[in-house]
């Protein structure tokens, strides 16, 4: 039993001055500056967030999720402490999801101005004279704006962890970015193909915290369907034999990638079902046609050939 | 019967841990592929036997595939392995009596893929449309001088 | 066991191109351990050549059969019953197999789909080689277990001929020399000194040059 | 005397031989076998007629012998047993020794494949050794092979190949062994280019005496070209050909390479006469006999001894 649940990273960004200027942070260093330092928040006058860094763009299309309500969360808890820090969002689409669309609402009312950027005409970030400016088109007022905020926070990326090692251990298979992939995205959402092997949290994909330990649950009640019973039943994909065909050729003893067949004391080959793994390559070689996997048999495969087009009667 | 008119039968023999959920991921990713594949699961391409690749063929497939996982990626460690040889064997075996090797095929993929099935089925019926339809149902034999 | 592979389609299909209903019968000993003529070859075979017939428009019906042995007649006679309904019976025999086959069925042609190759081994899956030669008169006692008569190209008794080199044999460098085996044995027996006893001209009256040959045991005679 | 053989009373003299050889043209034209015996003519003491060389199809060995026998020279017939059983070779050898011819290289033979027959079956009845052992049974018990008596024997002085540089190379020395228990009286061996190796060789022939129970011919061919060496380096089995020589051709001008060449295989036979237990050497220029006098009086072999 394998639970999968190796977490995500949060994305060291190569842009916007991020590690050239200490100005420059991601949400979770603001985050701790936000805690650790008491004086941080009242030394804020001005600060801008930039959306969707290193989430939603070529190499990384998809949403990283928890950004939006983590720049929302940040905006809220510096107003707290510093009602006059002006804040300034740069935002693609809020995506404020489930019930934490209030927070944004909140947001706005306090004063927290949301500007929206097109992916095609990105903030610009530089330094002029030691200060930091960014630059942005203001689409209400139809202006290139310039501001000169005291820091710049970049709701960076969620990244999956270093995984490709344990992926070729479990042959697992992961998406192109990296995150794990489930059996079924809606029938078998925290299984893998193979049996006894689950997922969840970040090492499937981006979500939060409620997301992430609900669908640990999941995976723990998956794997307590197994662990519960004292004995298991394998699946019925198993290869038999047909003493009566097999010419002891040792074609399966050799051919089984799990070498599970052996020739039995009546010469013959004997493939412990619940050895065997179901893959059907020794049905495949067997040249005496003796191996049959169950629900795959010749007769079935071919049936479904012939249904294919239309045929009723099924060769044996 | 003209290119665009005809509309070929193509069989994809297709591994249950990564093609055939590529194939289900296609789907959920809402991505468009020809309607002339029709898949038929197997638990591994190991488990791919050339007679029933010539069977398929003989039911009037017109082309045939063969869609494993990558290499090296096997749950079963090296079905896909010996799926490619027997795909080469029955290609040949194709050449040899004048059908042509080049209606069948053996494609690599794991089950993160979905664009790349949609893309091996259209690369497929592409490749099919060209040939015309299989010998057996009224298309050119190698043997008739008509090669491609 | 031994060894055959299939022939050429196209000689195959030469072979069977009066006929429109046809047995491909397989045989389950030996041609099914060297994947040359068990029930799956069988299966190939006759899909193959329904297929290259249908490509032509002319369909063939073919009885695929497989026996326990080609070499028995109690089991060829299982197809009797079949036989009248078809033109020819193309077997995936051994040679042997085929003519015993033909022997019992004297009013349908009998056909050999393989070519019957040698006595020989599996060193792995899908790799067979040649061992003996069925000379009838064994002489492994004295070449280190090696015979000379099989796997030397010129099958020379008294040791290597000039062309052998880095173990190779003359003919091509991917068969071993068969008297550098049998050197190399003699030298983990510690009996190298036995390379120089002279092994006499044979007799080869045991071989098939003395006429087809026969065995008995008058004792296990019914 | 086991037979009329001059090579025979060359080498029982005690004097050191000359022999070279001739291929059988590949048509029925005798005088092409005439033309080359009359270039050795005095200037070797016997010429072998090779035996369908490289697996090609030749004039036979047999009636090639027999033309150069007519000329006066002292033919050796080479004889493989690839291509005739023993009921043949037998006949052959009969036939040979009615024509005169006293003397017998028993090989063989270069596998088919080499040849312009490759799909031909081979036969070897027996092996080079069986052959020696045979014609020795044949000349010295008047026996045929399966024992019946023979009216009268053909006396034949027997001679059988050897190659110090094959594979495996610790048998190389039993082997030759096995040669002479089989009773043979002279062996040529194949090119020597590779020196030491074949010095290494003859003193283990010298440790066990067999050279004093066999004469050894060591054999050598002049080499034409740069292109020729490689070939026998690279293509023909069994041949040693150590890159010295190669490099030794390449040094000087192409023209001059064939000349080099027979400077190489004279300076060959001067080392040869050196060794202890080399009775003479077997000169095979291949298709280039004009050259063999020169090589000879090169070697300051000439003129040979009357016998």
């Amino acid at each position: 039993m394998v639970i999968v649940a190796t977490g995500g990273e949060e994305l060291k960004p190569d842009e916007y001055l991020y590690g050239k200027n200490e100005r420059v942070m991601t949400q979770l260093e603001f985050e701790e500056h936000l805690v650790e330092e008491p004086q941080f928040s009242a030394a804020q006058k001005t600060v801008v967030m930039i959306q969707c860094v290193g989430s939603r763009n070529e190499e990384r299309p998809y949403c990283s999720r928890v950004c939006c309500s983590t720049a929302v969360k940040n905006a809220l808890r510096l107003k707290a402490k510093n009602p006059d820090a002006q804040v300034i969002v740069l935002y693609r689409d809020i995506r404020t999801y489930g019930l934490m669309e209030p927070y944004y609402r909140e947001a706005r009312e306090k004063g927290v101005v949301f500007v929206r950027y097109e992916p095609e005409d990105k903030p610009k970030v530089e330094e002029r004279d030691g200060k930091l400016a960014i630059e942005f088109f203001e689409p209400t007022v139809r202006r290139r704006v310039t501001i000169y905020p005291d820091t710049l926070v970049l709701s960076s990326a969620t990244i999956p962890r270093e995984n490709e090692e344990l992926a070729l251990m479990l042959k697992v298979p992961r998406m192109a970015d990296g995150f794990f992939l489930e059996a079924h995205i809606k029938l078998r959402p925290v299984d893998f193909a193979t049996d006894g092997i689950y997922v969840c949290g970040l090492a499937h994909s981006p979500k939060n915290i409620t997301e992430s330990v609900a669908q640990a649950a999941a995976a723990a009640a998956r794997a307590g369907t197994v662990l519960a019973n004292d004995t298991i039943s394998v699946g019925g994909v198993v290869a038999v034999v047909d003493e009566e065909k097999c010419a002891a050729c040792l074609t399966c003893v050799r051919a089984c990638p799990y070498s599970v067949p052996v020739i039995n004391e009546r010469g013959k080959a004997e493939i412990d079902p619940v050895k065997c793994h179901g893959c059907g390559v020794c049905a495949a070689e067997c040249p005496g046609k003796a191996i049959q996997l169950q629900y795959f048999r010749d007769v079935q495969v071919l049936a479904k050939c012939d249904a294919l087009y239309g045929k009723e009667e099924v060769a044996a | 019967m003209s290119e665009d008119d005809f509309e070929p039968k193509i069989v994809a023999f297709c591994c249950h841990y990564c093609a055939y959920t590529a194939a289900d991921l296609a789907g959920s990713m809402r991505l468009q592929y020809p309607p002339n594949i029709r898949i038929i699961r197997l638990p591994c391409t190991g488990k791919v036997d050339v007679l029933h690749l010539l069977r398929a063929f003989e039911d009037g497939a017109d082309g045939v595939y063969v869609a494993g996982c990558m290499e090296g990626d096997c749950h079963f460690i090296n079905g896909n392995f010996r799926a490619k040889k027997r795909v080469q064997y029955a290609k040949k075996l194709l050449d040899e009596i004048g059908f042509g090797g080049e209606r069948l095929e053996m494609f690599n993929m794991s089950a993160a893929m979905g664009t790349r099935f949609a893309e091996v089925a259209k690369e497929m019926v592409e490749r099919i449309k060209k040939l015309g339809p299989s010998p057996i149902r009224g298309g050119k034999t190698k043997k008739d001088g008509d090669a491609l | 066991m031994i060894v055959g592979e299939r022939k050429p389609m196209e000689e195959i299909e030469a072979m069977i191109e009066p006929f429109d209903k046809i047995i491909v019968l397989g045989c389950r000993e030996c041609v099914t351990v060297c994947s040359a003529g068990g029930e799956k070859e069988v299966g190939i075979l006759s899909a193959a050549l329904r297929l290259s017939r249908k490509q032509n428009g002319r369909e063939i019906e073919i009885k695929e059969f497989s026996l326990e042995r080609q070499c028995d007649h109690e089991y060829i006679e299982q197809i009797r019953s079949m036989v009248p309904n078809y033109q020819a019976i193309l077997s995936m025999a051994c040679g042997a197999g085929v003519q015993f086959v033909a022997e019992s069925y004297p009013e349908i042609p009998v056909l050999p789909a393989i070519n019957t190759t040698f006595i020989g081994v599996t060193e792995e899956q899908g790799y067979w080689t040649e061992r003996c030669q069925a000379c009838g008169n064994c002489i492994l006692h004295l070449t280190g277990g090696i015979c000379p008569i099989a796997r030397c190209s010129k099958s020379l008794l008294n040791g290597p001929c000039g062309g052998s080199s880095d173990g190779k044999c003359e003919v091509n460098k991917e068969i071993v020399c068969g008297w550098q085996l049998i050197i190399d044995r003699l030298k983990s027996l510690g009996q190298l000194e036995r390379y120089e006893e002279y092994i006499p001209i044979k007799d080869w009256s045991t071989s098939r040059d003395g006429g087809p040959r026969k065995v008995v045991r008058e004792d296990l005679r019914l | 005397m086991k037979s009329a053989s001059r090579l025979e009373k060359v080498l029982e003299s005690g004097q050191f031989a000359v022999t070279s050889e001739c291929g059988p043209p590949r048509g029925a034209d005798a005088e092409v076998i005439r033309k080359k015996g009359e270039i050795l003519r005095d200037v070797v003491d016997a010429v072998n007629v090779t035996d369908n060389q490289t697996s090609v199809v030749r004039m036979s060995s047999v009636a090639s012998c027999f033309i150069l026998k007519g000329m006066g020279l002292d033919p050796v017939l080479q004889m493989v047993t690839r291509d005739r059983n023993r009921i043949a070779i037998q006949s052959d050898i009969l036939g040979a020794a009615a024509l005169g011819v006293n003397n017998i290289l028993c090989l063989s033979g270069d596998h088919q494949v080499f040849g312009d027959h490759p799909k031909a079956k081979n036969v070897y009845d027996m092996d080079s050794i069986q052959l020696v052992h045979s014609v020795k049974t044949m000349r010295d018990e008047g026996k045929f092979i399966e024992g019946e008596e023979i009216k009268p024997p053909p006396k034949l002085f027997i001679g059988a190949a050897c190659n110090p540089f094959a594979d495996p190379f610790e048998i190389r020395v039993p082997r030759l062994a096995k040669k002479v228990a089989a009773g043979v009286d002279f062996i040529q061996t194949q090119c020597i280019y590779n020196l030491d190796k074949f010095e290494e060789w003859m003193k283990g022939v010298r440790d066990r005496g067999l050279h004093e129970k066999v004469y050894i011919l060591a054999g050598v061919t002049p080499m034409k070209s740069v292109g020729m060496a490689k070939y026998m380096k690279n293509m023909v089995p069994g041949m040693d050909v150590p890159d010295e020589v190669i490099e030794r051709l390449k040094g000087v001008d192409k023209e001059k390479r064939a000349e080099e060449g027979i400077k190489i295989c004279i300076e060959t036979i001067q080392r040869l006469k050196e060794i202890e237990g080399v009775s003479g050497v077997h000169i095979m220029a291949i298709e280039w006999e004009e050259k063999v006098e020169e090589i000879v009086k090169g070697a300051g072999l000439y003129p040979r001894p009357q016998v």
